[in-house]
């Protein structure tokens, strides 16, 4: 990428190296015996703030760093921005990374670090210092350019990795969970700043998570990945409201999961009494739907669908989530108390639940 | 997961390890595998013909193969004996060099002044510096009979004769212990540098006494230190020549003093070799063993 | 950043500088012929190389590489016969005879190649002797003049009970004092030098002992009072003279052993003509008077004639050289390896 | 504010302390020697002298074996951390088979009596015939010095994030810049630690030495084990003191100007 006049605090609103990433079928196999990934296909657009969600050996750090070229997939093609990168090695991918532990050289100050790529690229020392401390500047960091890493805090830490990253103004930024080191309260104002930063940048953004609130709070869309292979991609309202599979209803966020028998377009509970669901016509054989806590309610115990005792209560502030140990075994839980005022009930109360239809989620089986 | 961020070892290398093909950086072996071929593997094999030989053939028209050095060795206890109290003199030493080594490793590796640092990096290395005759003079101006200690211990009274500190094995341990005890602090001191301080707070959180954290903690994450130490005093103490020999006097036999009389003064460097080949067998058996079972129960892989 | 460049340059600064030092010397090879020699270190090679061989260089236009480092005869055996190491190797007896019989020298030297060896005495052309003897010094017993000792008169008296890990040996398998030592029990304690039963009876009986690879630190050890008595050769203790030490040297009555100097000619060697004329040469009266007055060896050359201070007590008339005893070396190197275990084991434990 | 004496503490630094009498009594044994006017090891000393030290100075067979073992030692250095670096990445980065091998193959110079090493040197530069050149006798400390070089390298190796190299990779730098500003940058205290082992080893070292000096192109170690057979006096004991002068000058320079304590505390 040429070394482009623009400067980071005003940019344009729509950037020159933005770039769209487009993966084709990738895998990948370590020592031929584990598939790290199978098969994954997907489409970023430019600009876009894109995650990769799903628990520890999943494939999502795989495939970040099958983008970023630290890998070569086995098969597959990666085209960002309309090109064919898949066997151009790293250094001319112009990919901004930001590494989980940073990755910062320890033997180079805040300043080298962050200027490291525009050496690279053989940019004029002038031009590499005004466009460094417009990157420092641009994370808060001013007047720290002198010290090394090992004198900085994590938070700070994780700003130079930032900045680094960015001053090279690549068209994609990957972000290996760059936050997990942080404490939550950082935290919090770190996703805040990035996904602020990444609006301005224009910059398209992947970024990988095993931590569903993160990944909901930031994304554009989001892709939960299981096993080698992506399970459901979405925004993160449709990932959060109509979880496809099982395994992402688990996996984002609290969710009940009620098993039964689809027939006649209902699904049937152990004792044969049918759940509220949607209708679900064609569906025949063993299934299940998903109901988030906070589209329960509970009811005196007769008039419930399920009825059990209360077994733990957790004061949220506002909300109270119960979980309820039903009659046939399984434990619910139940969000109560979006400003209606009634107050927390106890433990060991017997109560009845219910949900609507139209609440609950078809599982894909 | 969240508490993987400090790992210093990307889960990359563990991957790449073991698919087994060289890669370009495998080509930069090149020099070490070419010095060691001219320089060490080239002249191991001229002493190993020549172990296998009746005289030097440079000079000796008549040489013929023979089995007779080989013969010689095992035919008079005295060279079996030589080669255990060499390995018993190189145990002795290596465990001497461990007990005395790993305190000082330790308070180098946790000295936070720079000053205190370089002091004691300076007192570890200047014994390294005195050059091992002169060094091993030194010993024995401290351990001979009117030496400093006995000439001090004669002068107060507390004893009426000289001990006998030297010329046995236990002068030879002393002396050797101390010309390798930097080699092994050196060694020790980087492993136990990497060793997170916290660790031992954590455990003295949980009740662990001082000692009961070292012991628990520092200490079994240090193995691959120790294990590295060792060894290389180890073969350092099995090889030495001029400390054996001027601090042990009449007791003390080793197959480095007998390859050099073999070389030096009975002109026979056939023999000289095979004691030489022997003794590295044997030791190279010894070290591959400890190794293996020492990476057993530090449960990684050192080399 | 800046400061690792400079550590960078100057590491390459170094291979440079160093490797500049490396190929130097190489270069510096003189045109002329060169004889190459082996010699002792200490005082002697001090007078050696200051005065001894650079008139010898003048004199015959050439130049003489003399090695000083130990071991020679290894280094001599390595190298291929007909390109030796060595023109002119000089030791002791004993290695003189090991390189003969390993073909490494010459068996004789006469008066035709070296013409000063017509005046020599006998012993330095022997039969116990190869090439030829240019000096010996006596082999008998130095002791401690301070420690109420009577002055030993006999080779038995090192044996005494008093002295028990006071005196003083050799590591018999590396040094020809000890070997000629271990002959000189058998001749005392048994039929003769070659009657080693004898030897090592006696040398059983000299346990607990001290013993030393080389003649100075057996000097060290008796002027530190290590040991109060011990085998020495006499200029070892001799040299001392003047310094007020109080060491004596003793030539017990049975005789003392001669430590024969021994200079001979490689049968490989390019430049024979020069290596005899450097053996007549160290042969000369004045250079054996230097060297003699130097260290305190008795010169072979008869017509040398010494300062009375040394005339007393080196060995340089018919009548002296008389009580020397040279010992049967073939023999003993015949047997060096089945003597050296055996010693061994007897010293041990 | 307690004055609780804790008698834990006492023992550590009390047995420290001893640790380093010990390693420093003999070193204090040696300078007295080169002071004290007499001619032999004595105890207690008898006065104070400066001899031995003129004696060392004016005697240039011991300047000339002392200059002879620094510019061995130097070249030594270079050469086993070039090689013993180069080699220790490649066990470590360069997927050999075999690599535990080599490991084992690079350590065995260690372990067999250096005068045997040598003496086959010897020999085998005599059949070459290329005589005793100063480079033989540099290659030959070499391989007994690489083995320390590795050793160190490897270590650092072992606990290196490879990490930091993707990132410098991923910002631009080719493989080539990549090894220049960040591999090597971060395993210079494991080389340059190596190195000082290699210097010491070359700088003091005997047996291989022995049968590759030439006449007036002798080492200091050399030179000094034959002195002593005849004069065993204190010029000894004052190359001791000025050989650990040089040295260990030498390795506070690179202490300060590289930091061993890096190593150390990687």
């Amino acid at each position: 990428m040429p070394p482009s006049p623009v400067n980071p605090l005003n940019p344009p609103a729509v950037l020159p190296g933005s770039a769209s990433v487009r993966l084709q079928g990738l895998s990948k196999s370590f020592a031929g015996t584990i598939k790290a990934l199978d098969r994954v296909s997907l489409d970023i657009g430019a600009g876009e703030f894109f995650a990769l969600l799903g628990p520890s050996g999943c494939g999502k750090t795989t495939t970040l760093r099958l983008v970023a070229g630290f890998e070569t997939p086995d098969e597959g093609r990666i085209v960002v921005g309309g090109r064919d990168v898949t066997e151009m090695p790293v250094h001319r991918r112009d990919m901004g990374v930001i590494f989980q532990s940073y990755a910062l050289f320890p033997h180079r100050t805040v300043a080298e670090n962050v200027g490291f790529g525009l050496r690279m690229r053989k940019i004029p020392r002038q031009e590499i210092d005004r466009r460094v401390s417009a990157a420092l500047a641009q994370v808060a960091l001013t007047g720290l350019e002198g010290r090394r890493p090992a004198q900085l805090s994590g938070g700070q830490q994780q700003r130079v990795a930032l900045a680094r990253a960015i001053v090279i103004e690549p068209p994609v930024l990957l972000c290996d969970e760059p936050l997990g080191a942080l404490d939550r309260r950082l935290r919090q104002q770190m996703q805040f700043e990035l996904k602020q930063l990444q609006k301005q940048l224009g910059v398209t953004l992947l970024f990988v998570t095993h931590d569903q609130e993160e990944a909901l709070a930031l994304s554009d869309r989001i892709a939960v990945m299981n096993a080698g292979r992506i399970e459901q991609v979405g925004a993160p309202a449709e990932i959060y409201e109509r979880p496809r599979t099982r395994f992402v209803a688990d996996f984002v966020g609290e969710i009940n999961i009620v098993d039964g028998t689809w027939s006649g377009g209902r699904l049937l509970a152990a004792d044969g009494r049918a759940m509220p669901a949607p209708p679900a016509a064609g569906r025949d054989g063993p299934g299940a739907i998903a109901i988030r806590p906070e589209r329960t309610m509970m009811t005196a115990p007769p008039a419930g669908l399920l009825s059990g005792r209360i077994v733990t209560t957790n004061y949220l502030g506002g909300q109270t989530l119960y979980r309820i140990a039903v009659d046939s075994g399984a434990s619910i839980l139940v969000k109560d108390g979006r400003g209606e005022g009634n107050s927390v009930r106890a433990i060991g109360e017997r109560v009845g639940v219910l949900w609507r239809a139209e609440d609950a989620v078809v599982l894909e089986a | 997961m969240a508490s993987n961020t400090a790992g210093r070892v990307s889960p990359v290398s563990a991957q790449t390890r073991r698919g087994r093909k060289a890669t370009a950086v495998g080509w930069l072996i090149w020099p070490a595998l070419l010095l060691f071929a001219l320089f060490f593997l080239l002249p191991l094999g001229v002493l190993g013909v020549m172990a296998f030989l009746s005289g030097n053939p440079v000079n000796a028209p008549a040489v013929h193969f023979t089995l007779r050095h080989f013969q010689r060795f095992f035919a008079d206890d005295l060279y079996p004996e030589a080669l255990w109290a060499t390995l018993r003199i190189g145990f002795l030493t290596t465990l001497a060099a461990l007990l005395l080594g790993y305190p000082l490793a330790h308070l180098m590796a946790r000295a936070h002044s720079r000053i205190a640092h370089a002091l004691l990096l300076m007192a570890v290395i200047a014994p390294m510096l005195t050059g091992i005759v002169v060094r091993t003079f030194a010993w024995m101006t401290l351990l001979q009979d009117r030496g400093v200690i006995n000439t001090t211990l004669v002068a107060l009274g507390v004893t009426e004769r000289p001990l006998k500190l030297m010329y046995n094995e236990f002068g030879t341990i002393v002396a050797l212990t101390h010309i390798y005890v930097p080699f092994m602090v050196l060694t020790l001191a980087g492993v136990i540098g990497r060793v997170d301080e916290r660790l031992e707070d954590a455990a003295r959180s949980l009740g662990a006494t001082r000692w009961q954290a070292f012991r628990e903690v520092t200490l079994p994450l240090s193995l691959p230190g120790i294990l590295a130490g060792s060894l290389l005093v180890f073969a350092l103490s099995i090889s030495a020549y001029v400390t054996p020999v001027l601090m042990g006097g009449t007791d003390v036999l080793t197959l480095p003093m007998l390859i050099y009389q073999q070389v030096s003064s009975s002109f026979n460097p056939n023999f000289a070799g095979a004691l030489g080949l022997i003794l590295l067998a044997v030791s190279l058996t010894l070290v591959i063993a400890y190794n293996k079972v020492l990476a057993g129960l530090a449960g990684e892989e050192v080399s | 950043m800046r400061k690792s460049q400079t550590t960078r340059r100057q590491v390459l600064l170094a291979a440079a500088v160093s490797g500049a030092a490396v190929a130097v010397p190489a270069v510096l090879r003189g045109q002329s012929s060169v004889l190459k020699i082996t010699t002792w270190g200490g005082k002697w090679g001090e007078i050696m190389k200051g005065k001894v061989l650079p008139a010898f260089e003048q004199e015959f236009k050439c130049s003489v590489e003399a090695d000083q480092a130990f071991p020679y005869l290894p280094k001599l055996q390595a190298s291929p016969k007909t390109d030796p190491l060595y023109d002119v190797l000089h030791s002791n007896s004993n290695e003189q005879w090991q390189a003969v019989e390993l073909g490494l020298v010459e068996r004789k030297i006469t008066a035709k190649e070296v013409p000063n060896i017509a005046d020599v005495f006998p012993y330095a052309v022997s039969d116990k002797i190869v090439g030829v003897s240019i000096f010996t010094s006596a082999v008998g017993l130095g002791f401690r003049t301070d420690k109420g000792l009577v002055p030993p008169t006999s080779w038995n008296d090192l044996a005494a009970p008093t002295l028990a890990g006071q005196r003083g040996g050799y590591l018999i398998p590396v040094n020809s004092l000890g070997q000629a030592h271990l002959m000189m029990l058998g001749r005392i304690h048994g039929k003769g030098f070659e009657d080693l039963d004898a030897a090592y009876k006696a040398l059983e009986a000299l346990k607990p002992i001290k013993l030393f690879d080389f003649t100075g630190q057996m000097e060290k050890a008796l002027l530190s009072a290590e040991v109060t008595m011990g085998v020495l050769h006499d200029s070892g203790i001799f040299r001392y003279d003047g310094q007020n030490q109080p060491i004596e040297f003793a030539a017990p009555k049975e005789g003392v052993l001669a430590l024969e100097q021994v200079l001979n000619v490689t049968p490989g060697s390019k430049v024979k003509e020069l290596a005899f004329a450097y053996i007549d040469y160290m042969l000369r009266p004045q250079v054996q008077k230097e060297l003699a007055e130097g260290v305190w060896y008795s010169p072979s050359n008869k017509k040398v004639r010494l300062e009375p201070k040394y005339d007393g007590k080196l060995f340089n008339t018919e009548a002296k050289v008389a009580q020397l005893l040279q010992v049967p070396w073939q023999w003993y190197n015949a047997k060096k390896d089945e003597i050296d275990a055996r010693v061994q084991r007897i010293l041990k434990g | 504010m307690r004055a609780k004496v804790d008698l834990g503490v006492i023992a550590y630094f009390g047995l420290n302390g001893a640790i380093v009498f010990f390693l420093l009594a003999p070193i204090a044994i040696v300078s007295v020697f080169a002071v004290n006017p007499t001619p032999y090891i004595s105890f207690p000393p008898v006065g104070f002298t400066l001899a031995w030290f003129a004696k060392f100075f004016a005697n240039p067979d011991f300047i000339n074996a002392l200059w002879l073992s620094l510019k061995v030692a130097a070249a030594v250095l270079v050469l086993s951390m070039l090689i013993g670096a180069t080699a220790a990445l490649a066990l470590v980065r360069g997927n050999l088979p075999g690599a535990r091998l080599a490991t084992a193959l690079f350590m065995s110079p260690l372990m067999l009596p250096a005068i045997l090493t040598g003496l086959a040197l010897f020999q085998i530069y005599l059949l070459a015939g290329i005589g005793r050149p100063i480079w033989g006798l540099v290659m030959g400390h070499t391989v007994v010095a690489v083995p320390y070089v590795i050793r160190t390298t490897l270590a650092v190796l072992h606990n290196f994030d490879r990490r930091l190299e993707e990132a410098a990779a991923a910002l631009g730098a080719d493989p080539a810049r990549v090894f220049l500003e960040v591999t090597l940058p971060l395993i210079r205290p494991g080389v340059i630690a190596g190195g000082i082992f290699a210097f010491i080893v070359s700088f003091d070292q005997f047996p291989v030495s022995l049968f590759l000096v030439v006449p007036k192109g002798e080492t200091l170690p050399v030179v000094l084990f034959n002195y002593m057979k005849f004069d065993l006096d204190g010029a000894i004991a004052a190359a001791s003191m000025v050989s650990i002068a040089l040295a260990l000058t030498v390795v506070i320079l690179l202490e300060w100007r590289i930091g061993l304590r890096a190593y150390l505390k990687l």
